[in-house]
């Protein structure tokens, strides 16, 4: 229901996030007596693709492609080495830390692993209303505690939960904080940094529901990162996939997994698995040869061409442009 | 028959009110029975500073000329000093000396050192770099020459003693919180702070202090022995408290050496106080350390 | 890695000059004039004028940043000038005493480690018998006596029981073995006892910490012996951060044992420190901290080799 | 019986000393680490009698004359002296030491020339006489002259390189300089060529440097050391005495060293003689003697001369003055008075400074706050290292504190000097001016009666130490050698600094 | 297809689990790793062990191995048989022999499972000369060929390489190798691909399969991920708090699951081949405390079958027909309609 309204709103609203050429280097240092710059770990290299308001935008993609920097620069946890974030119009990478924390409250970050992302020395209720209580949204400790109590309800969790440490939940139960700490402070855009891939299959189905029940009832977007394919092709509405800090291809969800164009791509949806012999045994997997290389000093032209089945000579020295092949299906293939 | 029962429900109660705690301290004990040990020590020292004036028998620093270097017997159970002062009583409010300089030496060390640690792991880059260079110019630095020169500066006495001992500490401590800080800093939680728009002092204090509790402690605790034993030698090279103070190291310093086969019980038995109380804030550290993170390593 | 090691040569001087700042000004603000000492010494008066003659001839009277200027050019020529004290050249005074100190510290040492490495071993093989409880009882107990206690008790069961008393005066152990090790051997021992308590907890927490690593599992499930898998495996790998504690600890050695040489009359760096110190032979102290410095960072460094030695991840950084 | 027997030539003496020396150069230093080493291998003009201290006899001098008007004396250089060069030893040479010593050249430290300040100046007739000028008569110059520091060096070299004695060592002396290992030991060798036949007994002598007393009696009692001559404490002696049994003996004498309380006169409420008084009179001597000599150096009552010289005040006298009598209760209950009318109030506290040193000034520390507690004072006890120590006192940065004197003979010119007024002297810690007492004090040097001396004496020590009480003496020490019996021929004197030339020391067996 | 699955109903038992339990000693209790476990593998047969983290699959994996973690666990009861021989009641001595020689073992995670500061070479070396299979000289030369075989280029210069220069999936192909080098009969392989990318998770995979095949090893695959598995398993063992819950061919069990659990889980994940679903079909709750297990069926609280008996009477893995087993007092009437209807 909810759903369908959203689709529509999508259509009208603009871009709440837009990332432009985004690019972030990692020195490597050595060097004599200063610490000289030797390399650079080209994490993100040159990303642009846009969000739009009430969407989930899927970002998957191989271990170390830079789907978590991507997330990060987006929410100014990392300094970008080029290129510009605009939140909702407004460029965040020119913005001092003053101005920064004022906008923090509007775009928040779920965590891959519920285990390590909130403070172990702080009660549930402490963690939760923190930020209420720093950000002054409520003055008093009394309503404060109500706020508490009506996010946990509101992740399925029971408000007794405000007194335990996060020692005493299990993995799914922290994830369901995180995501309430993310709600405190009525962020519109939540980045979800692979928010399940920590939690048990059967766990992981609570919680995608959950966070699509949420999105519909506080209109919200997503950015949510995974690389389990089937997760992703059912929470977003466009996807954008990476190869070593490069856009492969962004398209929406039925286009992607009905005909995708990349041979990445189609690499990337023939490996995952499906929990049904019969299906499998039909199957055709494309098995891609060899590793995924270093960031740190990726192949000339097009970072995918030495593992590519459809490679030709020159694939190794133009560096393909992400080009809109059909409407709003955009591959950077220059085979395509 | 009804009274028994009423006490017994009464301490039944008492106890379960002690439940937690009691719980606690018997899991320790069976856990690591050698850490129990040391913290019976400890506890009995701490007894003995805060009661010193209800439990000694004489007063510290009374001298008798008429009963000078007395062996121990039934009115000086540990004998008496060149000064006739009593051993025993000495003993006793030795613990307080070595408590105090022990407990405020280290947690002051110990917490500076954790707040640098921390403060340059979080900000990273230039700031850690600096501080780094720095700790590792203290560390470089002899520790007795710091000793030495503070006790120069200031001459003896408690508080000089307590600083003299404090200062080598703080980069030993800085250096250990510091790399766990440094993996504390990788942790998503710091990074949720960060994005929840906190600032640098709040999450220094609130979010990365209370997680390195466990070094802090292993090192306070490390730290305290440490500390008593260096008292001790300070003292014992005159660079420690004054006479006429109560302190262990201070009575093995010269007279305890020089009659040590007249009046033998003049060094001995401050020297037990001293290798016994070292002995169990090891143990008790080293426990402790074991309970809370096997995988942290103390130098 | 010749890179490295040439790195790490060249950042060894500004933590020396640090240092070397420090322990100058540091010095300066001590109350107390060497030249007052030398004269007030013994309660006797000397005259303003000897005073004042005596800092001209010291280079006292000079403004502090020529004396730090003068004194670091020295050091880079390798002249650490004279001991204000005695007149005599600084290299020659450390000389005498260097040798002494840096054998008692690799005796020591090498008690420590005969001492730690099986104790700690076999304690964490037999993690919490008592065969645990007792080398580790037995390695704190180190820690706990006093090192200067350990060492009147040993000179009074010497004297009292044996009549008899380790030589006074250091002889070169290449002059005559003998002599040099029955000086040097009990406090060695009683040095060596004391900081293998450090060493044997570190190798009893590295491997402890080690067995329980996935390749001691992977090794197990390979079907090696348990005698290989120790010594090939576990061990190995537990010695790394071992080898840093027990350098760390020869570093602090040489020139930190004021106490031991104290008791046992040794003519050593550490007994010359507190009396420089307290004869505010300002050249001689800077001198000494400088070497100490010195020693600490070179011993870290050259612990930091073996470590790459041992340790591949390192070694291919 | 020890006096009866023939001395025996060979072997070496090995002595622990209890400190290094600075620079050889004796007359810059002034501590016994040097002299103990270095003295044997040099001469001096006179020298206190070996076996009859305070007798003065001549050395390099065979023998002296004084003018009528006591302002000039002349000395008669023995002849056929040698420097261990090989060189002859003359007049010209003592009066390049004496030059040195009283006319330092520009760069040159000279530590006691203040002693000297009487000579005018210093002749030499011929190469085997050496006159010396004095601007006025001088009680203690004869004794002066006989300091153990003052070694004869040689002129040449002195005239080359005025400081080439404070690293190096060339005298006339019994021994000859073998080696120094710095901090370690220091060795002397027989000088065959020695002025006086038959001397020295021993071939040679080796001195340990042990600065800490633990191990200094262990190697006396190992037999590793045979002797240290500074002196042991107490319980040392009894140590030693118990390991050797009858293979050692004890030699004791009283010491020109003591302990005396200094106040900073300037400093309310020590600026009242009654409070000075009162903090005298708590002072138990008579006591602190019976208790403090058991466990330290601390022993002999005394007021401003060593008890037993020929200054010194007897104890019938000394007793009336205040704090030395014998009646503790009621010089306490006097001082309780003292205070409260001063407006001292009960439970007043100060601080004592004190030097870091264990024996015997920890000691007396502790053993005065005992004291002064006892009259319902609370003091403080401050240690310090000895540069901060005396920086606190000279600059009048301490309540109170425990000064001390050592010298090498009783003279009352060296122990008066402490006592005059602060702008006289630098010894002088307590900040007062007294113009009476700094007369008194050059009637009393210049006086060659010594009756008449003695009378000025007295009325010093009363005017400081009962009527104004600036600054008032603890307890003298004692001196307490023990040591191998086979080390004859050396007898203990009242001062550590004299009779260290070895020369009539010799080893039985 | 269907001739393998005959050929296997021929073949003899390779390891055979009756009754295994193994426990833990915790300051919250004991806790029942494995308990009462059964499960046979047959030789050359791939078997998979599926389930949740902490239901015991890797312990399971550890007591056949015999290599519990002590003295915290212990082997408490129950048989392991291999090739006829109870291993519970081997010899230390005997047990390494069979170790890495007769069975060996994969672990989850290739980044620790090597040590550090031994080249590749030595450890795939030490095996083979820990079990002296081969002659003093020849071990290299087999090294060689094993890692050709498990695919890494450029074998020669490997051999001398120290691990943290490979990555994940080269790692995990140098375990394999290392688990090959003695010709094993069975080997359990503990999340073998867990950690690895998806396109290295299928790499890994196919040359599992490839090389159990080429060599007729038998291979126990564990796995938390029903699909990985459904590819390359011949027979499926469904392990939930301690127990083998259900057992059955592959197709069997993703076709006709016969428990509860095994059909929530496979309802509660998303599908590729299916059309997206409006709404997953999560297992509500959570999985139980293994030192405070429920009454009865652990499962029954999270169950939405449930019957009065399944709180009361702990169901037993019982045969339900064609090899298909299941622990479930209702396996029988259970239908997957009934599942989407509610
Ligand atoms: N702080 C950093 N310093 C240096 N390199 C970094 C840093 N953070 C990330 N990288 C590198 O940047 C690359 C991209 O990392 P990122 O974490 O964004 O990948 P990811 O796609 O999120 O991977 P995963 O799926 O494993 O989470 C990796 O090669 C990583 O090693
Ligand atoms: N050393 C140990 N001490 C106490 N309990 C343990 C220990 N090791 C494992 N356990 C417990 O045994 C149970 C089974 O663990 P096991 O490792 O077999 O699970 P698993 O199914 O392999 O899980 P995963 O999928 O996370 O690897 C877990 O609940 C765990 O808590
Ligand atoms: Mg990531
Ligand atoms: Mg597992």
């Amino acid at each position: 229901m909810s759903r369908t309204q959203n689709s529509k709103l999508k259509t009208q609203n603009s871009a709440i996030v837009e990332v432009r050429g985004l690019k972030k280097y990692f020195p490597v240092f050595s060097g004599l007596f200063t610490q000289r710059v030797v390399g650079w770990v080209k994490a993100v290299d040159d990303v642009s693709f846009s969000i739009r308001r009430g969407e989930t935008l899927g970002l998957v993609g191989e271990s170390g492609c830079g789907k978590t920097t991507t997330g990060r620069c987006i929410l100014q946890l990392e300094r970008v080495t080029e290129g510009e974030i605009l939140f909702e119009g407004q460029d965040l990478t020119r913005l001092g830390d003053a101005e920064l924390r004022l906008l923090r409250r509007h775009m928040q970050i779920v965590f891959q692993d519920p285990y390590s992302s909130l403070n172990p020395r702080m009660t549930i209720g402490q963690i939760i209303g923190e930020p209420i209580w720093v950000h002054r949204l409520l003055r008093d400790r009394g309503e404060c505690r109500d706020r508490v109590e009506e996010l946990l309800t509101l992740v399925g969790l029971n408000p007794l939960m405000a007194q335990r440490y996060p020692h005493e939940l299990s993995g799914g139960q922290r994830q369901r904080v995180g995501i309430a700490r993310a709600l405190a402070l009525e962020a519109r855009f939540v980045v979800c940094d692979e928010p399940v891939s920590a939690l048990d299959v059967s766990i992981q189905a609570q919680i995608i529901n959950l966070l699509e029940e949420l999105q519909g009832r506080f209109s919200l977007t997503y950015l949510f990162i995974a690389h389990d394919l089937s997760v992703v092709r059912h929470i977003s509405d466009r996807i954008v996939v990476m190869y070593l800090g490069r856009v492969a291809e962004i398209a929406d969800r039925v286009e992607l997994y009905e005909s995708p164009l990349h041979p990445y791509t189609q690499a990337l949806l023939s490996a995952v698995p499906v929990p049904d012999p019969a299906v499998e045994a039909q199957r055709e997997r494309v098995v891609l040869k060899g590793e995924v290389p270093s960031p740190m000093n990726p192949p000339s032209g097009c970072v995918f061409h030495p593992r590519c089945p459809i490679a030709v000579e020159e694939c190794g020295q133009i560096v393909p442009q992400l080009r809109e092949i059909r409407p709003d299906h955009w591959v950077a293939c220059s085979r395509v | 028959m009804a009274r028994e029962t009423a006490i017994a429900t009464k301490s039944f109660s008492g106890f379960s009110f002690l439940k937690g705690w009691a719980g606690v301290a018997l899991h320790f004990t069976r856990r690591r029975p050698l850490g129990a040990a040391g913290a019976l020590i400890i506890v009995i020292m701490l007894l003995a500073a805060t009661l010193a004036r209800l439990i000694s028998p004489y007063d510290p620093l009374t001298t008798d000329y008429a009963a000078m270097l007395q062996a121990p017997s039934a009115a000086h159970w540990f004998g008496t000093d060149s000064f006739g002062r009593d051993v025993l009583s000495r003993i006793i409010y030795g613990a307080r000396t070595a408590l105090w300089v022990g407990f405020s030496s280290s947690f002051v060390g110990a917490t500076l050192g954790a707040i640098i640690g921390v403060a340059s792991a979080y900000f990273g880059g230039k700031v850690d770099l600096i501080v780094q260079r720095f700790m590792d110019l203290l560390l470089s630095f002899p520790l007795i020459v710091l000793a030495l020169v503070v006790v120069a500066v200031l001459g003896t006495g408690t508080v000089n003693v307590i600083l003299a001992i404090m200062v080598p500490m703080v980069p030993r401590c800085a250096l250990v919180v510091r790399s766990s800080g440094l993996s504390l800093r990788q942790t998503p939680f710091i990074d949720a702070a960060r994005a929840l728009g906190f600032g640098h002092a709040r999450i220094i204090f609130r979010h990365m202090l209370p997680n390195v509790m466990a070094p802090f402690l292993i090192m306070l605790t490390a730290f305290l022995g440490q500390a008593i034993l260096l008292e001790a030698s300070l003292s014992f090279l005159g660079l420690g408290v004054a006479e006429p103070t109560p302190a262990w190291g201070l009575m093995l310093k010269g007279a305890a050496v020089e009659f040590a086969e007249t009046a033998p019980w003049m060094a001995v038995y401050p020297g037990l106080a001293i290798s016994l109380s070292v002995f169990a804030f090891n143990l008790f550290g080293d426990s402790l350390r074991d309970a809370l993170d096997p995988k942290l390593r103390v130098s | 890695m010749r890179q490295y090691i040439l790195k790490r040569v060249l950042l060894m001087i500004p933590t020396l000059l640090g240092v070397a700042v420090l322990v100058f000004f540091l010095l300066r603000v001590l109350p107390g004039d060497i030249v007052e000492l030398k004269y007030a010494g013994t309660g006797t008066y000397a005259p303003k004028q000897a005073i004042e003659r005596e800092r001209a001839q010291l280079g006292l009277d000079k403004p502090l940043w020529q004396q730090f200027l003068s004194w670091i050019w020295g050091i880079v020529r390798f002249d650490f000038g004279q001991s204000m004290w005695t007149g005599r050249p600084i290299t020659h005074e450390i000389a005498i005493r260097l040798e002494l100190s840096v054998e008692l510290a690799l005796m020591a040492t090498l008690v420590a480690v005969l001492i730690s490495i099986p104790l700690g071993t076999l304690a964490a093989l037999r993690q919490d018998s008592w065969v645990d409880y007792f080398v580790r009882v037995f390695s704190i107990a180190g820690l706990a006596i006093p090192s200067f206690w350990l060492g009147i008790l040993m000179i009074l069961v010497f004297i009292i029981y044996f009549r008899w008393l380790p030589p006074l005066t250091f002889t070169s152990f290449w002059v005559n073995p003998k002599a040099n090790l029955m000086q040097l051997v009990w406090p060695a021992l009683a040095v060596g006892y004391r900081y293998s308590a450090v060493a044997t907890r570190m190798t009893r927490s590295a491997v402890l910490e080690v067995l329980r690593e996935d390749y001691i599992r992977t090794a197990r499930a390979k079907g090696l012996w348990e005698k290989v898998i120790l010594v090939r495996h576990a061990l190995k790998n537990a010695l790394l951060p071992v080898i840093t504690v027990i350098g760390l600890e020869f570093a602090f050695l040489v020139g930190g044992l004021v106490v031991t040489e104290q008791v046992f009359n040794l003519n050593g760096i550490g007994k010359l420190f507190v009396e420089a110190i307290s004869q505010r032979d300002y050249t001689m102290v800077q001198s000494l901290v400088l070497l100490t410095s010195f020693v600490f960072i070179f011993v870290n460094f050259v612990v930091d080799l073996i470590n790459a030695w041992l340790d591949p991840r390192i070694r291919y950084q | 019986a020890a006096e009866k027997e023939t001395p025996r030539s060979g072997g070496e003496l090995v002595f622990a000393v209890g400190g290094t020396p600075p620079s050889l150069d004796g007359h810059r230093e002034t501590t016994f680490a040097m002299l103990h080493p270095v003295a044997p291998h040099y001469s001096t003009l006179l020298r206190f009698d070996p076996q009859g201290y305070p007798k003065i006899v001549g050395d390099v001098a065979e023998s002296w004359t004084a003018s009528k008007d006591g302002r000039t004396y002349t000395f008669k250089i023995r002849r056929g002296i040698k420097f261990h060069d090989g060189s002859e030893l003359t007049a010209k040479d003592v009066k390049a030491t004496y030059d040195k010593i009283i006319f330092p050249p520009e760069g040159v430290a000279s530590a006691r020339q203040g002693s000297y300040a009487v000579v005018e100046s210093i002749e030499t007739p011929d190469i085997y006489t050496v006159v010396f000028h004095l601007k006025q008569p001088s009680a203690s110059f004869v004794a002066n002259l006989a300091s153990p520091w003052n070694f004869v060096y040689k002129a040449e070299i002195l005239a080359k390189d005025p400081r080439w004695y404070e690293k190096n060592v060339m005298g006339s002396g019994p021994f000859i300089f073998v080696e120094h290992v710095s901090g370690s030991h220091w060795i002397g060798k027989k000088n065959p060529d020695y002025y006086m036949k038959g001397r020295p007994y021993l071939d040679g002598y080796r001195a340990i440097f042990i600065r800490d007393t633990a191990p200094r009696v262990a190697a006396v009692r190992s037999g590793q050391a045979l002797i240290e001559f500074r002196g042991f404490n107490p319980a040392a002696q009894e140590d030693i005495v118990k390991t050797l049994g009858n293979k050692a003996v004890v030699q004791e004498s009283p010491w020109v060293c003591n302990l005396t309380v200094s106040m900073n006169t300037e400093k309310k409420p020590f600026s009242d003689p009654r409070v000075r008084r009162a903090l005298t009179l708590a002072i138990d001597r008579w006591g602190a003697s019976k208790a403090l000599s058991k466990i330290s150096l601390m022993k002999y009552v005394g007021g401003v001369f060593r008890p037993g010289s020929e200054f010194a005040t007897p104890e019938a006298e000394l007793t009336k003055l205040a704090g030395f009598g014998k009646n503790i209760e009621a010089a306490r209950k006097e001082a309780k008075r003292l205070l409260k009318e001063a407006g001292v109030s009960e439970g007043f506290s100060f601080t004592l400074k004190n030097r870091n040193v264990k024996e015997p000034y920890e000691v007396t520390g502790v053993y005065l706050i005992d004291q002064w507690r006892q009259v319902g004072l609370n003091v403080n006890h401050v240690q310090q290292e000895e540069g901060p120590y005396f920086n606190d006192l000279r600059q009048g940065n301490y309540d109170a504190g425990i000064d001390f004197a050592c010298d090498f003979m009783d003279e009352p010119d060296l122990q008066l000097q402490k006592f005059l007024s602060a702008d006289k002297s630098p010894l002088n810690y307590g900040r007062y001016k007294d113009s009476v007492l700094d007369d008194l004090y050059d009637k009393q040097s210049r006086a060659t009666n010594s009756k008449e001396r003695l009378k000025l004496l007295r009325q010093f020590e009363k005017r400081v130490l009962d009527e104004q009480a600036y600054q008032f003496h603890v307890l003298w020490w004692q001196r307490i050698v023990p040591h191998w019996a086979k080390v004859k021929g050396w007898k203990v004197t009242p001062s550590h600094y004299v009779n260290q030339d070895l020369r009539d020391v010799w080893l039985a067996e | 297809m269907l001739a393998r699955l005959c050929k296997i109903n021929f073949v003899a038992t390779l390891l055979e689990v009756r009754d295994l339990r193994t426990h833990f000693h915790t300051s919250q209790g004991i806790v029942r790793a494995v308990d009462g476990v059964s499960f046979d593998i047959k030789e050359g047969e791939t078997a998979a062990l599926v389930g949740e983290s902490g239901c015991g699959k890797t312990m399971t994996a550890l007591s056949v191995m015999r290599l519990v973690p002590k003295p915290q666990g212990s082997i408490v009861g129950g048989e392991i048989h291999f090739q006829g021989r109870d291993l519970l009641r081997l010899t230390e001595q005997e047990m390494r022999e069979i170790r890495g020689a007769e069975i060996a073992m994969i672990f989850q995670e290739p980044m620790t499972s090597l040590n550090p500061v031994l080249t590749i070479g030595r450890q795939i070396t030490e095996t083979l000369e820990a079990h002296e299979r081969l002659s003093r000289d020849t071990p290299e030369a087999r090294a060689l060929e094993l890692l050709r075989l498990v695919g890494i280029p450029d074998a020669n210069r490997r051999l001398s390489d120290y691990p943290h220069r490979l990555s994940g999936g080269m790692r995990q192909r140098i375990m394999i190798a290392i688990a090959l080098s003695c010709n094993p009969k069975l080997i359990l392989a503990d999340e073998p691909t867990t950690a690895l990318d998806v396109t290295i998770q299928a790499q890994i995979l196919e040359l599992m399969r490839e090389l159990s095949r080429k060599f007729g090893v038998a291979m126990m695959i564990i796995t938390h991920n029903l699909g990985v598995v459904a590819r390359y398993a011949d027979r499926v063992h469904v392990m939930y708090a301690g127990k083998v819950i259900e057992s059955a061919g592959a197709r069997d069990i993703y076709q006709n699951p016969r428990h509860p659990y095994t059909l929530g889980l496979l309802h509660s994940v998303p599908r590729l081949d299916q059309p997206r679903k409006a709404k997953l079909d999560p297992i509500e709750g959570q999985p139980p405390d293994l030192w405070n297990l429920p009454q009865g069926c652990s499962f029954s609280p999270r169950c939405k079958f449930v019957i009065e008996r399944c709180k009361r009477e702990v169901p037993p893995l019982r045969d339900i027909g064609a090899g298909h087993r299941s622990a479930c007092w209702v396996a029988e009437t259970l239908s997957q309609g009934k599942v989407s209807s509610s």
